[in-house]
């Protein structure tokens, strides 16, 4: 059953990924491309989680975490380009 | 030993005058006048021994490797010419004292002279031909230095150029000659190679042979059509030209010629080439000397037909003509030396070398002219000068070659040339000496100094010697020379102004009598001459010469166009081409029969996000953001892929290096265009596209087939079984990287560092000269929200930073063992300063930094190699690690493990290099912000 | 569809992707080339070691399967020099804009410098 | 094991400590981190030389870093080849820092010692190193510290030339990697020696795999070295680099050729399948090209810096023309070159660095100037120079041309060998002819006098050092030369290095 | 494993993938950056957190361990997402009004002034006042 | 004495509780080491953190994160309501300007934070004085209940934690 729902979970995370890149992929704005992939990010690390179950494998786990730390550092300095230009002031 | 005593006199003269320089003149003639004294008397020692048949010889071992040896011998014809060399060398010497004027750098001049006396003494010494041909080429370089003494004067340099182009290009083609000549002769040493004529002539090689030696010969000996240097080495001072295109530089390939004739000479292609290119010569010389109108030019041309008459004799290949090629040897030496020193003292005397304003100078300087005339009668072959018997010589073996079945043009062009060279004679004594009186610049010439007369007298007194006592001052060295050209026992030999009346003095008298008629019926000729356009050597070597460098510079800017674009794409050429080379290859690149695995929905997704990102990261590349963003996309696929295929360790480094590679570019982003223009045409961008797609498809293609293949055994089995019992970690990959291999580790951790220094050495002063001007004038491209530090996000990196440095402590803690350790621990680290950095700005993070990056990156590679060699103490090598486990109480058991001191070292860089490169860089910006804030403020006030 | 092919192709599409970019005529693009023809080089490098899902070359007493290491540390190894290149391309490029005004690397715009122009 | 047999980590170690105590002492306290760099300098020329003396009984040994035999961990080397390079790297390093020294280059800019330092580090380590991966990691290192070198001083020209120089290596390092992978994933191993026997073991489909892989390391090397076409990186990045660092520079396109005739014997050699000899068909006629176009571009030469960089170009190519034949005695005379040319490159830069300190706003330009301070002496030292850069005697490129003119006679296309070899010599005289005519005897006195000119003797010493050890060579051509073919002959000898290093002791 | 444990560990597992979906299904369909904005910063947090406290009860049920870590993921992104969230609102709000090609506002319109008496502005269109809390500025 | 050893006790007390999670297990030499860490890093780190506000811990705090838990669930699912049967044209999404009266700004980012974790609402921007939020709601009726039910749901608490 667990295997089954692993299955299905990761169907619906492939299908999350794609709509992520749709719509960084159509934009329009670069704040809506940012958000998406800033939603890619936490989505990869879902995969990872998953991925992690599947193979009854936790070695995985600072590979997320890792991903969840720098996926909010680029997405700040992404933003504060678009805002400042300077990232560091 | 006398042997290299008299080989190394010269050079050491040669290089107590370059140290002794400044020294005063008088002793830097005393210098170079006895060393060449010294030397002739050590020739004259040994001369009665080889006169008697046994030559000197000396080795010293060189290069065995490549049968060079400092081997030296003193033949006969050795002797002769060194003979020459020495005793003109000493009266060039006593003459430049006098020629030379006071604030001449007579030091160096000598200094040279010695340099060149030494070179050819080395050529007539030689027994070795690859040792000759050193000195052969150290003539061309000294005669270079000589003839472009006068550096001042564009006719010396571009004559010594043309000097070293032609001769250092004909020595080229002598020293694949020598080289040919060794193979054959299988041997390098001179005396070896004068048994083996035979076999050397049976080889094939011979006319490879024959051609590259004539052509060294030729070239050094102004033969035509390789004469047309000598006329403009004039440009040189006197006393050069008097050495070295009398008695010396352009006799070195009569030498040459007469020293292989053993080997070279007899063969029909030897006569065809070596005797019609002298009678070519000769006829030519003498031909163009009746024309000119510069005393040393007519000299030059002069010396270019006696060469010629020379070697027309060499070629002719049997014993007498060798015997008057030698005879000549001596007289033209004497007489053409004589005559140098002549041109020099009117020259000097009367500010003037054009014979055209001189004139009648008998009797204002009787003496210059009483030598000069004696000396033009020699060259004119008048008796009862020794040129008079070697010209009677030569027409005599002209004869014999008709006789022998060769053609009789060879007779009658030696008469035509002898006839003319009657003429130039006679012209170059009476337009100077007698006729009108004309005297150049100067008002009241006269006879010069003994110091510069005293050498013509000795010279024209052996000249007449030659003449009147041939057989007593010239008779032995002769017969003993001629035996040593033709390598056997020599022709009887009767040297004498009268032999009866005979054909060659018929045609000796016949030359005398149409050269004096020449001469009168000149003028007309003369003025026709004179309204052709001439054919001017200089002007077509210079022309040539001058397109040459032309069409080479611009090949060679055209080839090296500062195009990154082309460097790249040879490169990416190259590597498909030998891509195309390896599918060629029996068999091609076939894939392999492994099983392969099936692939997830999310990984198709994941790969599907990879190659459209990269397809819109190429699309968009103007777009330099969004080309970033996508970018990320990437690497965030890769990571999931390192995730999914069993690399954790891959995965986190992945992650993190990608983030701080972001940052970088954003930071660099700021002061770059954000969108800039398209630059390259549709065709371009097709040719890449083509080259692109078959460079990818092949690389894919080469994973593909690996992919395919099954494993062998692989060194890593033994990393894994290894891992933990002898390195004490279960993380084989950190193991491998900590133990197996730590020494690529250090090696990386040393990349890391000097990228940071170099990129600290690239930005330190960017903020000065032109860069900093650029920062300064620097404008924003798009508009900037006012807020420079957003107050959610500060308060979020207060949290956030002692949190991400724990973890940064702890993926370094386990990396032993789990994924993690030291570099992505440093990465991690990095990030959360960074995290800093981008929420509080540069000045105000930096102020509470405790420890600068320079230690970091010097303190990391001192512990991670401290901590190898730590290992040298116990008397293990280099990096072998160390690890235990102890158990303390309460805390249980514990690893420790001496990977984790190279580890922290590792640490230490990677934060060092990291901050540095990103700190740096952020800092640029700051300062461009600032002086950008001032300027504004500037202008606003 | 296989793993392989999956990681052959991706190969395939960030070689052809990093050579295009590489032969634009600016420096910010060909960093851009520089970096996707990195991330092709590294995942080639480690496709050698052959895929292996779900072993990582963690050591436990008898595991016979297990993905191998050596290539995961050359590429990690890789990863780390590439990384010290390309700040320092990215930062010499910056800099040799600032000096020159000019970002192009295609030789254009720039005048061919005189002999002897700049001097140590 | 003695401290002795921890020898052959010294030429990695000493610049690994030398480097960041400078880093860290220089700020505070110059005088005392330079003393260390030429400290360092010293002490590895010492050392390089015990080395070298060590390798004189003909045995190859194997230093297992951290105890792990070849082929799992990485080992160095030490053989006659290794030895010979770490000697000349050292000599020309000590020779290059002294004149940095001495004219002060090194305070042009951040970091000149360390850099210095690493550089050396990674030179050793690339003669050194038994293992194909641990090559490409200290060719990285070489290559980075000569970024930050060619760097150093900066200015449009020299960044300009820099992002090209830089870029292009990146990518031939990418090259290195594939090569590397492919060779990993068909035979499992990295160890040179070991990867020669397996190669040997392949089966039919993996010879075009391999192939490619063999190509792939020679496009590498041949990129390193210069190799038309190449080679294009080098003119200007030699010419736009401070003279000082592309002397040192005279040795880097020589690793590059060190890496083939380290590497094709060894790994490709007749065992090797359709990769025997693999870059033999390409190398030829493309050192034919590098030889011509190096030469011609020395008769092109609008600057003393962009002659001496196409002169280095040059020579790289007649080098090439050697080591193309792949033979004992070719490889010997290649060997005997390479040390000749290295020398003979490093003094050209190190004359025309000379020149253009004392020619003020003339620079190097070849074009007449007003009479400069020291113009005899620069001139001697100039004709000195390119009489060693053509290959005239008396130094020693005369011999190495003699020799390879020799030993290249029993090849195929030794006529070619032979007519390339002279004909690039006589463009290379008319050109430096040219040059040093200009330079040091036509004189523009009706010109503005030279402005803000250098003119200290001291800086006469480097260059002169220089001239004197190729004299010296050809005065000991005959020991050189013994050196050399012993050199080849254990190269040539590769079942020899293979047991040398797959068997020696574990930890 | 007991049945009830193993559908505990399902549903999570589902309803985390569901959010998951669910949020970047927001992310294109919703009409504007505001609204897109909701979307992933929502679902997401309780779709990963669904997927990590199945994570945590698996690996304690399957291998026995109790691995807790994955907890930090949902910590570290409890933190971060609100500041995610606001820098792009912060971008959405700058080019909005000042972009060379502005940002559709989309339906909620431009922001209200903060106060309507006042002369202030929003951070992001004005430097924050140096003395009040919303700076962060050096001293 | 304790005051310089631990500046910041709360940030200690995370930090260890972060560290025995990181590692998985609760043994003596874990906790030592987090302890460890846990006094050296907020030691290295207190430069950063200059003029940190007093946090009352007790109930309050726990009972403030078991509220935002339960309301970050119960949102969700209210959001994922609105994406997936919503449609377009009928969201009354708008722009909230919320007056804030807590004084430090960690506070406020507490609050800000809160209501961006709660679905349905994102804080965009604070204005330039620091006494307004600006948020962004999908969904909302009656926009002066929605910000008197942030100020009294979320505000109230965090004015006595941070007091
Ligand atoms: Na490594
Ligand atoms: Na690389």
């Amino acid at each position: 059953m667990i295997a089954i729902a692993l299955q299905i979970a990761a169907i619906a995370i492939a299908l999350a990924l794609l709509l992520n890149g749709w719509r960084l992929y159509r934009g329009p704005a670069l704040a809506d491309r940012i958000l998406a992939l800033d939603t890619m990010v936490i989505n990869v690390i879902a995969v990872i989680v998953v991925i992690g179950m599947m193979g009854g494998n936790d070695t995985y786990f600072e590979a997320a975490l890792l991903l969840a730390m720098v996926g909010f550092v680029s997405t700040i300095a992404y933003c504060k380009f678009l805002l400042r230009g300077d990232i560091v002031e | 030993m006398p042997l290299m005593l008299l080989m190394v006199l010269p050079f050491a003269a040669a290089l107590m005058l370059a140290l002794g320089a400044r020294g005063g003149r008088r002793m830097h003639v005393g210098i170079a006048a006895g060393a060449s004294a010294a030397g002739l008397a050590l020739l004259l020692l040994a001369a009665p021994a080889v006169l008697a048949g046994t030559p000197l010889t000396a080795r010293i071992a060189w290069i065995p490797a490549l049968g060079l040896d400092l081997s030296l011998w003193l033949d006969p014809l050795g002797l002769l010419f060194a003979g020459l060399i020495l005793g003109i060398g000493l009266l060039v010497v006593i003459y430049a004292q006098g020629y030379l004027a006071k604030a001449e750098p007579t030091g160096r001049f000598l200094s040279f002279l010695m340099l060149f006396q030494g070179a050819m003494i080395g050529i007539a010494l030689s027994n070795n031909i690859l040792l000759m041909l050193i000195f052969w080429e150290l003539t061309s370089l000294s005669s270079f230095l000589l003839i472009g003494f006068w550096r001042d004067r564009a006719d010396a340099r571009q004559g010594a150029r043309m000097a070293l182009a032609v001769t250092g290009g004909g020595g080229l083609a002598l020293i694949a000659g020598m080289l040919l000549l060794g193979q054959a002769a299988g041997s390098y040493e001179l005396a070896t190679i004068l048994t083996r004529g035979a076999v050397v002539q049976a080889s094939p090689l011979y006319p490879a042979i024959l051609t590259l030696v004539l052509l060294g010969a030729f070239t050094k000996s102004a033969q035509f059509p390789f004469h047309f240097w000598l006329p403009h080495a004039m440009a040189a001072p006197t006393p050069v030209s008097a050495y070295l295109h009398s008695a010396t530089m352009v006799k070195a390939g009569v030498f040459l010629l007469a020293r292989l004739w053993p080997v070279l000479a007899g063969s029909d292609l030897w006569f065809y080439l070596v005797a019609s290119t002298g009678l070519v010569t000769m006829l030519f010389g003498a031909g163009v000397a009746l024309f000119r109108n510069d005393l040393k030019t007519i000299l030059a041309y002069s010396t270019i037909s006696q060469l010629g008459l020379m070697v027309m004799l060499l070629g002719f290949g049997t014993p007498a003509a060798a015997t008057a090629a030698v005879f000549h040897i001596l007289n033209h030496a004497a007489f053409k030396a004589a005559l140098f020193m002549n041109a020099g003292i009117v020259d000097h005397e009367t500010g003037t070398r054009d014979i055209r304003r001189l004139g009648g100078l008998a009797a204002l300087m009787p003496l210059t002219a009483t030598l000069g005339t004696l000396a033009v009668a020699a060259m004119a072959g008048l008796p009862p000068l020794g040129g008079f018997i070697s010209k009677e010589m030569m027409l005599e073996q002209s004869l014999h070659a008709a006789q022998d079945g060769r053609s009789w043009l060879v007779p009658l062009l030696a008469t035509i040339a002898a006839t003319l060279s009657v003429a130039y004679s006679l012209r170059y004594a009476t337009a100077q000496f007698f006729g009108r009186r004309a005297t150049g610049d100067v008002a009241a010439p006269h006879d010069p100094g003994m110091a510069m007369i005293g050498p013509s007298i000795v010279l024209v007194l052996v000249a007449l010697g030659f003449g009147l006592l041939p057989m007593t001052i010239a008779g032995p060295l002769v017969r003993a020379a001629t035996g040593a050209v033709i390598g056997g026992s020599p022709p009887a030999l009767d040297l004498a102004l009268w032999h009866g009346i005979n054909p060659a003095l018929g045609m000796s008298a016949l030359a005398v009598v149409i050269g004096a008629l020449l001469l009168w019926r000149r003028a007309p000729v003369a003025r026709w001459l004179d309204g052709r356009p001439a054919l001017d050597a200089k002007r077509l070597f210079d022309g040539a010469m001058a397109a040459i460098v032309a069409r080479s510079r611009d090949a060679s800017l055209a080839i090296h166009a500062p195009s990154l674009q082309r460097y790249l794409f040879m490169l990416f050429a190259v590597a498909v081409l030998f891509g195309i080379d390896a599918a060629l290859t029996p068999g091609g690149l076939p894939a392999g029969t492994r099983a392969t695995l099936p692939a997830s929905p999310v990984a198709v997704v994941a790969w599907f996000a990879l190659v459209v990102a990269t397809g819109i990261v190429v699309a968009m590349q103007r777009q330099r953001f969004l080309a970033l963003v996508f970018i990320s996309v990437i690497g965030l696929v890769i990571a999931l892929a390192f995730v999914h295929l069993s690399a954790p360790d891959l995965a986190l480094t992945q992650i993190a290096v990608e983030v701080v590679t972001i940052l970088l570019m954003l930071l660099a982003l700021h002061l770059l265009p954000k969108v800039p223009p398209q630059l390259s045409s549709l065709p371009r961008r097709s040719r890449d596209a083509l080259l692109a797609a078959v460079a990818g498809i092949g690389t894919g293609w080469a994973a593909w087939a690996v992919m395919t293949r099954d494993l062998r055994d692989t060194v890593s089995s033994f990393h894994w079984a290894n891992s933990y019992p002898g390195g004490g970690g279960t993380n084989v990959v950190n193991v491998t990287l900590v133990d197996f291999r730590a020494f690529d580790t250090l090696g990386e951790i040393i990349v890391l560092g000097i990228a940071g220094l170099a990129i600290y050495a690239l930005l330190e002063p960017a903020a000065r000269g032109t860069a900093g001007r650029r920062l300064r004038e620097w404008r924003h491209d798009m508009p900037h929200s006012p807020e420079r530090h957003p107050m959610m996000f500060v308060m979020a990196t207060r949290l956030l930073l002692p949190l991400a440095l724990l973890v940064g402590l702890y993926i370094f803690l386990r990396g032993h063992n789990q994924p993690g350790g030291g570099f992505i621990a440093a990465l991690v680290v990095s990030i959360a300063i960074l995290l800093q950095y981008l929420a509080s700005g540069f000045d105000w993070t930096d102020d509470r930094r405790r420890i600068g990056e320079h230690p970091l990156i010097a303190v990391g590679v001192l512990i991670a190699t401290a901590t190898g060699l730590g290992s040298l103490v116990f008397g293990a090598r280099f990096l072998t690690s160390s690890f235990g486990y102890f158990h303390i109480p309460l805390v249980g058991e514990v690893e420790l493990a001496t990977a984790m001191f190279f580890d922290t070292g590792v640490a230490c860089v990677v934060v060092g290099a990291v901050m540095m490169a990103l700190a740096q860089l952020s800092h640029v910006a700051q300062r461009a912000a600032r002086n950008r804030d001032q300027a504004d403020e500037e202008t606003s006030a | 569809m296989s793993l392989e092919f999956l990681i052959a192709s991706g190969i395939a599409v960030l070689t052809a992707g990093g050579v295009y970019l590489a032969l634009r005529g600016r420096t910010f693009q060909v960093v851009l080339g520089l970096t996707l023809l990195s991330y092709a080089v590294n995942l080639f490098l480690f496709a050698i070691g052959r895929l292996v899902v779900d072993r990582p070359p963690l050591f436990a007493k008898g595991v016979t399967d297990y993905a191998d290491p050596l290539p995961q540390a050359l590429v990690l190894t890789a990863i780390v020099i590439t990384f010290g290149m390309t700040a320092l391309v990215v930062i010499l490029s910056l800099r040799s804009f600032l000096e020159s005004g000019s970002d192009q690397v295609d030789g254009i715009a720039d005048a061919v410098p005189g002999p002897g122009q700049d001097r140590a | 094991m003695t401290l002795l047999d921890h020898l052959v980590i010294a030429p990695v170690v000493i610049p690994a400590i030398i480097a960041p105590l400078t880093l860290m002492v220089m700020r505070r306290r110059r005088h005392v981190g330079v003393a260390l760099s030429l400290a360092g300098c010293v002490a590895m020329l010492v050392v390089a030389l015990a080395l070298f003396g060590i390798a004189q009984d003909d045995a190859i040994r194997a230093y297992p870093l951290g105890g792990w035999p070849a082929p799992f961990g990485i080992v160095l080397v030490l053989d006659r080849l290794s030895a010979g390079m770490l000697v000349l790297a050292a000599v020309l390093a000590l020779v290059v820092m002294l004149h940095a020294v001495v004219t002060a280059v090194d305070r042009k800019g951040w970091h000149f010692h360390p850099l210095f330092q690493f550089q050396l580090l990674g030179l050793n380590g690339a003669f050194l190193t038994g293992d194909l991966f641990n090559l490409f990691v200290f060719f990285e290192v070489l290559l980075i510290a000569s970024y930050g070198l060619m760097l150093h001083g900066q200015g449009a020209a020299r960044l300009k030339a820099g992002v090209a120089y830089v870029v292009v290596n990146i990518v031939g390092s990418a090259l290195f990697l594939i090569a590397l992978g492919l060779l990993y994933g068909l035979t499992g191993t990295l160890n040179m020696a070991d990867l020669g026997q397996r190669i040997a073991a392949l089966g039919a489909a993996d010879q075009g795999l391999i192939r490619l892989a063999g190509l792939l390391l020679l496009a590498v090397f041949a990129l390193k070295a210069a190799v038309v076409p190449l080679h294009l990186w080098l003119p200007r990045t030699y010419a736009a680099t401070a003279p000082v660092v592309a002397a040192l520079f005279a040795i880097m396109t020589k690793v590059g050729v060190y890496a083939m005739i380290r590497v094709v014997p060894l790994i490709f050699g007749d065992a090797a399948g359709a990769a025997a000899w693999v870059p033999a068909p390409w190398l030829l006629p493309a050192a034919v090209l590098t030889a011509i176009i190096g030469f011609v571009g020395v008769l092109a030469a609008r600057a003393m810096r962009e002659q001496a960089a196409f002169a280095i170009l040059g020579s790289t190519g007649t080098l090439l023309l050697a080591v193309s034949c792949w033979t004992q005695a070719t490889t010997a005379a290649a060997l005997f070159y390479l040390v000749h040319a290295t020398l003979a490159g490093a003094a050209l830069f190190l004359v025309a660095d000379v020149t253009l300190r004392r020619r003020g706003q003339y620079g190097d330009a070849i074009v007449p100037s007003p009479r400069f301070a020291g113009q005899q002496a620069t001139g001697l030292l100039f004709l000195a120079a390119t009489i060693a850069a053509v290959g005239l005697p008396p130094l020693s490129g005369f011999v190495a041309k003699l020799f390879i003119l020799q030993t290249s006679v029993t090849a195929e296309p030794w006529a070619l060998i032979w007519a390339t070899v002279l004909g690039t010599t006589l463009i290379g005289v008319v050109g430096f002819a040219r040059s040093g005519s200009t330079l040091f005897w036509k004189a523009a006195d009706d010109a503005d006098p030279i402005a803000g000119a250098d003119r200290s003797r001291a800086e006469l010493i480097a260059p002169a050092t220089l001239l004197a050890l190729l004299a010296l060579l050809t005065l000991g051509a005959g020991w050189a030369t013994a050196q050399a073919e012993a050199t080849a002959a254990q190269i040539y000898a590769p079942d020899r290095y293979a047991a040398a290093v797959l068997t020696e002791a574990t930890r | 494993m007991s049945g009830i444990v193993e559908i505990v560990i399902a549903g999570l597992i589902l309803l985390g993938a569901a959010f998951v979906l669910i949020g970047s299904w927001g992310l294109v369909r919703l009409p504007s950056t505001m609204e897109r904005l909701h979307g992933p910063t929502k679902a997401t947090t309780l779709g990963l957190g669904g997927l990590l406290l199945a994570s945590v009860v698996f690996f304690q049920v399957r291998l026995g361990v109790w691995t807790a870590h994955e907890l930090l993921i949902s910590l570290f992104l409890f933190i971060t997402a609100p500041i995610s969230a606001n820098m792009i609102a912060k971008v959405h709000l700058h080019r909005a009004r000042t972009g060379d090609r502005p940002d559709h506002d989309g339906i909620a319109g431009p922001p209200p002034r903060p106060d309507p008496d006042g002369e202030g502005e929003w951070a992001t269109f004005e430097a924050p006042h140096t003395d009040t809390q919303a700076s962060i500025e050096n001293p | 004495m304790i005051k310089r050893l631990l500046p910041h006790p709360a940030l200690t007390a995370m930090l260890v509780v972060v560290w025995l999670l990181m590692a998985n297990s609760i043994t003596v030499g874990g906790i030592l080491l987090g302890l460890v860490f846990g006094i050296v890093l907020p030691k290295f780190t207190e430069p950063f953190w200059p003029d940190r506000p007093r946090v009352r811990f007790r109930g309050a705090l726990l009972g403030y994160v078991g509220l935002v838990l339960y309301d970050i669930v119960v949102a969700n699912f209210e959001v994922a309501r609105l994406i997936l049967f919503r449609r377009n044209r009928d969201l009354r999404s708008r722009w909230l300007v919320v007056p804030v009266a807590l004084s430090s700004p960690e506070a406020i980012t507490v609050l800000a934070a809160t209501i961006s974790l709660t679905p349905g609402t994102v804080s965009s921007d604070v204005s330039a004085d620091g006494r307004f939020l600006l948020v962004h709601a999908l969904d909302v009726a009656d926009a002066d209940a929605e910000i008197a039910r942030i100020k009294t749901r979320y505000e109230a608490p965090l004015l006595r934690i941070f007091a």
